[in-house]
């Protein structure tokens, strides 16, 4: 048999995530063992590749490129899954959506900018005008809340998934654990 | 009267139980350590049956009955947790979920709060109705306490403490439906109101982080309920 | 006030009547109003004036006549109605009554709108002065009530109802002889009668008609059952946005004190009876008894769970009855002339006749009174006189937000409670909206949604979440930018809030949605798969009307 | 029952204060005539304040956050001032389906207000009802309490225009 892909994307979130999945440690070993992390922020790969088993998604989309790029790993991607309260529920990055993007773009562009205040029209991608979970763009498998969910979810999670079951978080997590 | 007159018998999921006739199916249920989810409800207030989590099946009858103001009958057969029941309180639960922003993460409640843990229980890991994203306030008006509405459920237990068991009734609901918002006085803010007796009970009882006590930061509100079932006692001693 | 004193007033009022030889009858409810119809009484008033024949022409204001979209109606002594009449007119219509009609202005009557009602509630409107009291005795008015005082034990008032067989007219249906048995036994040295005046379904009118024609009979049916539960004091629960109705009901409430028809000791009995008024401000919830009464309370109109039931718990904890205002509007009648004689109308299980507003794109609109039973066809297409402008009928809409969308395939249904149940629709309070291809289902799905969500009281989640979430994805699907994913939300909402709301406005508020849902599935279907409109009204800019 | 709070003086010396004493009074000052009382103070002032509100709790015994609560949840109620003309546009059932959406786009466009809003100028309020009863003669508008039937946009816009050209 040979070996799974596994991807790790990070859209709008802290990273906190993948730093919980780093904290699986010496379990992270073990994971190289039956599968390659073929993209990830935490290694060097380029272009997603078109046949990955399992994604583990982490930040909510919450601009154009989030949009563009989401949309792409669910068709490259067999097993989707929302990596923490950011990918689920769209969190602390939702938080601006009361709000609406130029109040936004005001406070990180000009208020709080001395030098040349003004928005980016050019390599900052655009904002959506909501910040919104990953399932309400396109199909998501499977959910794993926290912020961040404990390193040990994510290695029970992965490893199932690897095995070919469906792992059931329902007890093990919640929002903000 | 004997007291065995009042005694009614019945079965609360397949279990054969008791309860006095004035007792609800949630007194019951409680008594014997069956859990039946719920917001609104809190021993010691007045019940208004709004939540709609409590909802149980009665065999025989083809409404779901709200628990906790559902009086025992002689022979009634209760189901607490069918697969049905859980459906809609997941659904009921990420509703408000969706109705404004709770920010579980980020909540001085986060840990201990009714709604997020209810939700873990019933086994929820994602809302699949899409969220509302409201702009709700937050009054930290009060030299003590905050009320931040973004976190608010409706649940009226501070309206019903402050009415019924401190008796000043400063909080009460305006508007109606989704735009429905809970207010001191008319509508000021909360540091400004005459009617406020600063006694802390609404912060003590709501069941997430709406309200909360100043200098509390993300997971430290810990709500002391002990002296509401005390206050009640010490009442009815009184009476 | 004695039973002779009562024939004398009835007497005198009839002689004072025969006096005159001549008779002009002028529509003064709101619907002819609105057309000016005051305008054309104070015509003709001054026409008998300048002519000098007051003492043998009368011109009498009247109420509702039923074909609203024809108004202002006059009709005459000599048998002819006239439709569409203006001030100008009145020498006319003066001069007609010894002579030809005025052919331009006859609305005929020999025609299916007016041949195939039934009269037991409106049997008054129409007729008598709906601001005098002399009148409606006149017409038998206050009989029933008498009968019942000293003839007839509390028991026999309420077995008379039963026997009759009638029906709560607010929607449910509930038979109305046993609520008041149930009332009537609760024990209580103080109850409630409540009239629920609330008239809250968009597009329906029969309350109002009925209150601005003949508030009287509502008056009466309820003495008689304040009478028959044991109650001595009532009050009508009217919305504020019915000013006429208001004006006439306080009027009538004064006359019939004056009389001594209402206060203590009626008729020299030990029944005493006071009536009330309490104006409702706008909440649609308040139809709903538990909120009503928490309204009359002063309250906020949020409903709470049943049990207790207003018969054995209701406003200020006493044992209340509520009923609808048609429902007393049938008391009388039924009082005077027995249970028996009033079974006779309608089907097995829905008795009596039924007002119905008749509206929308319909020929004929306004208000009929027909027997239960009657079809949906011989409603639209012969009282109604079919559909306008050679259009294609598409449904009908019944029970307001709580109802439903009957098709084509309905047509020859009965009106009766059960068949509409069994449509997925509810008879409901009586309005009755015709639709033509012009309208599109999801728009009016759509429509009552917004309804329910603007009218939610807020207390319990699934209503008031709920239904916001269905406005939002209905108002995606007329955006064409719904997916399947948002159809089956649409769905699993529909049948959250049916079973888990607090009352009747959660738990019927997705019955539009699931009556269009199953009749017009492929309207539906156009706008989320191919992002059209088939009736072409949603995605569309407003346009001008008419 | 001994009166804690001292009897509530009228906000003003505006007459008008003499009807609203006159519900309390009939209401027997007691809590249950709050919605009778609210509607008294609309049809004396047009609308009900704070002043208002605080007046009428005090005198009935209401607590002030449920007076407020209650005339917030009737629509009837408002707690703005309303224009010197107000046009009411029915949004009843046969009235939509027989055009009152377009009927309210043209107002919305010509006065460049939502329902419940005033013309800056305080000319023209404009207010949506969930149904006048006039179904017979749909779509229905209050102009200034008058009730017109079968109207038109175009005869809409025409009323409108003769409230705004001053």
């Amino acid at each position: 048999m040979s070996k799974k892909k596994i991807a790790t994307v990070w859209l709008d979130g802290c990273s906190g995530c993948h730093m919980s999945f780093l904290d699986m440690d010496e379990r992270l070993l073990a994971l190289a063992g039956a599968a390659d992390l073929v993209y990830s922020p935490l290694v060097d790969a380029k272009e997603f590749p078109p046949d990955v088993d399992v994604t583990l998604v982490e930040g909510a989309v919450s601009s154009e490129e989030d949009l563009r790029k989401i949309n792409m790993i669910r068709e490259r991607t067999k097993i989707l899954v929302s990596l923490g309260d950011c990918a689920v529920t769209a969190n602390v990055p939702g938080m601006r959506n009361p709000f609406g993007t130029k109040a936004v773009y005001d406070r990180a562009y000009r208020e709080n900018v001395t030098f040349d205040p003004g928005v980016p029209d050019q390599v900052v991608p655009a904002l959506l005008p909501t910040s919104r979970p990953v399932h309400e763009f396109v199909k998501v498998d499977i959910y794993i809340p926290g912020c961040p969910p404990s390193a040990d979810n994510i290695y029970y999670a992965v490893t199932e998934l690897l095995e070919g079951r469906t792992p059931d978080l329902t007890l093990k997590t919640r929002f903000g654990s | 009267m004997s007291p065995v007159a009042t005694v009614k018998t019945l079965k609360i999921d397949g279990r054969d139980v008791s309860g006095r006739q004035e007792e609800t199916i949630l007194d019951v249920a409680r008594q014997n350590g069956i859990f039946i989810p719920r917001l609104c409800e809190m021993d010691g207030l007045s019940d208004v049956g709004a939540c709609r989590l409590c909802l149980v099946e009665i065999k025989g009858q083809n409404k779901l009955l709200p628990a906790c103001v559902t009086v025992v009958e002689e022979g009634m057969e209760v189901t607490t947790g069918s697969e049905r029941l859980n459906n809609y309180r997941r659904m009921i639960l990420e509703l408000l979920f969706t109705e404004r922003n709770h920010v579980c993460s980020v909540c001085v409640s986060n840990g201990h709060c009714e709604m997020q843990m209810l939700a873990q229980r019933l086994g929820i890991t994602h809302v699949h109705f899409p969220y509302r994203y409201p702009k709700e306030e937050v009054d930290a008006s009060h030299e003590r306490f905050v009320i931040d509405h973004n976190r608010c459920i409706l649940c009226t237990r501070c309206l019903r403490v402050c009415d019924e068991i401190e008796g000043a009734h400063t909080w009460d609901i305006m508007g109606r439906g989704i735009d429905a918002k809970v207010i001191t006085d008319l509508n000021e803010s909360w540091g400004t109101s005459e009617t406020c007796t600063s006694c802390g009970k609404c912060v003590q009882v709501c069941p997430t982080g709406a309200l909360f006590e100043k200098g509390r930061s993300v997971a430290e509100m810990m709500k002391r309920r002990q002296f509401l079932p005390y206050l009640t006692m010490m009442r009815e001693e009184n009476e | 006030m004695t039973p002779e004193e009562l024939d004398q007033i009835a007497e005198d009022e009839r002689a004072e009547q025969g006096k005159y030889t001549e008779r002009v009858n002028v529509c003064v409810a709101a619907g002819c109003l609105s057309c000016q119809s005051q305008s054309v009484k104070d015509a003709l008033d001054q026409e008998v004036g300048s002519r000098g024949t007051k003492d043998r022409c009368q011109v009498k204001g009247v109420g509702c006549m039923g074909l609203c979209s024809e108004g202002p109606l006059v009709s005459t002594s000599n048998g002819i109605l006239y439709k569409k009449v203006e001030a100008a007119d009145s020498p006319a219509v003066l001069d007609s009554l010894a002579g030809e009609p005025v052919a331009r202005l006859v609305c005929p009557t020999d025609v299916p709108f007016f041949q195939r009602q039934k009269k037991i509630v409106l049997e008054n409107s129409g007729v008598i002065d709906p601001e005098r009291i002399e009148d409606y005795i006149a017409a038998n008015g206050y009989t029933a009530l008498i009968k019942a005082l000293t003839e007839m034990s509390q028991r026999e008032v309420i077995d008379e109802v039963t026997k009759s067989g009638l029906r709560g007219r607010g929607g449910a249906g509930y038979p109305t002889g046993l609520k008041w048995s149930t009332v009537s036994k609760s024990v209580g040295a103080q109850k409630y009668v409540i009239c629920n005046a609330d008239e809250g379904d968009p597009g329906a009118f029969m309350d109002r008609s009925v209150l601005e024609s003949d508030p009287h009979r509502v008056l009466e049916g309820m003495l008689i059952a304040g009478y028959a539960v044991g109650a001595s004091e009532a009050y009508i629960y009217v919305r504020a946005e019915y000013p006429l109705a208001i004006k006439r009901l306080r009027n009538a409430i004064r006359q019939a004190e004056r009389v001594g028809l209402l206060g203590s000791n009626i008729c020299g009995t030990r029944f005493s009876f006071r009536v009330d008024l309490r104006l409702g401000a706008g909440a649609f919830v308040c139809g709903e008894e538990t909120a009503l009464i928490a309204s009359v309370e002063g309250k906020r109109g949020t409903p709470r769970p049943r049990p207790p039931y207003p018969a054995m718990e209701g406003l200020f904890g006493k044992p209340t009855l509520i009923n609808n205002v048609e429902t007393y509007a049938n008391i009388a009648p039924i009082i005077r002339n027995g249970g028996e004689w009033y079974a006779q109308v309608g089907t097995e299980k829905s008795k009596g006749t039924k007002v119905f507003a008749l509206a929308g794109r319909v020929e004929n609109t306004g208000l009929v009174e027909v027997p239960m039973g009657i079809s949906l066809r011989e409603m639209v297409f012969e009282i109604g006189g079919g559909i306008p402008e050679g259009r294609k009928f598409k449904a009908v809409q019944t029970g307001g937000p709580s109802g439903g969308c009957l098709p084509t395939d309905c047509l020859d249904m009965p009106v009766d409670y059960e068949s509409l149940a069994r449509a997925g629709s509810i008879m409901g309070s009586g309005g009755m909206i015709v639709m033509d291809e012009s309208s599109c289902m999801v728009d009016v799905a759509k429509y009552f949604m917004d309804f329910c969500m603007t009218e939610s009281c807020g207390k319990c989640i699934p209503c008031r979440v709920g239904t916001f979430q269905m406005r939002r994805i209905l108002e995606a699907i007329g955006n064409m930018t719904a997916t399947e994913q948002d159809l089956k939300l649409l769905e699993e909402l529909c049948e959250l809030l049916k079973h888990t709301s607090l009352c009747g406005l959660g738990q019927s508020a997705p019955n539009p949605v699931l009556s269009t849902l199953r009749s017009f599935a492929e309207e539906y279907r156009a706008h989320i798969q191919e992002h059209k409109c088939p009736a072409g009204v949603c995605g569309q800019p407003a346009g001008e009307t008419l | 029952m001994v009166s804690y709070v001292a009897k509530p003086v009228a906000p003003s010396q505006d007459k008008r204060w003499k009807l609203v004493d006159a519900t309390i009074r009939r209401q027997g000052a007691q809590p249950r005539g709050l919605i009778e009382a609210l509607h008294t103070v609309q049809e004396a002032f047009g609308y009900l304040d704070v002043q208002a509100l605080r007046y009428v709790a005090m005198s009935l015994r209401v607590p002030l956050s449920r007076a407020f609560g209650v005339a917030t949840f009737y629509h009837f109620f408002t707690l703005k001032p309303a224009g010197e003309h107000t046009c009411v546009i029915c949004m009843g059932t046969a009235c939509y389906i027989k055009g009152a959406p377009q009927l309210l786009d043209a107002v919305r466009k010509d006065l460049g207000i939502a329902p419940g809003e005033t013309t800056p100028d305080k000319k023209v309020s404009l207010l949506t009802a969930r149904c006048l009863g006039s179904c017979g003669l749909a779509p229905a508008v209050v102009y200034d309490q008058e009730v017109a039937g079968k109207v038109s946009t175009a005869a809409v816009r025409e009323h409108l225009k003769k409230w705004t050209v001053a």
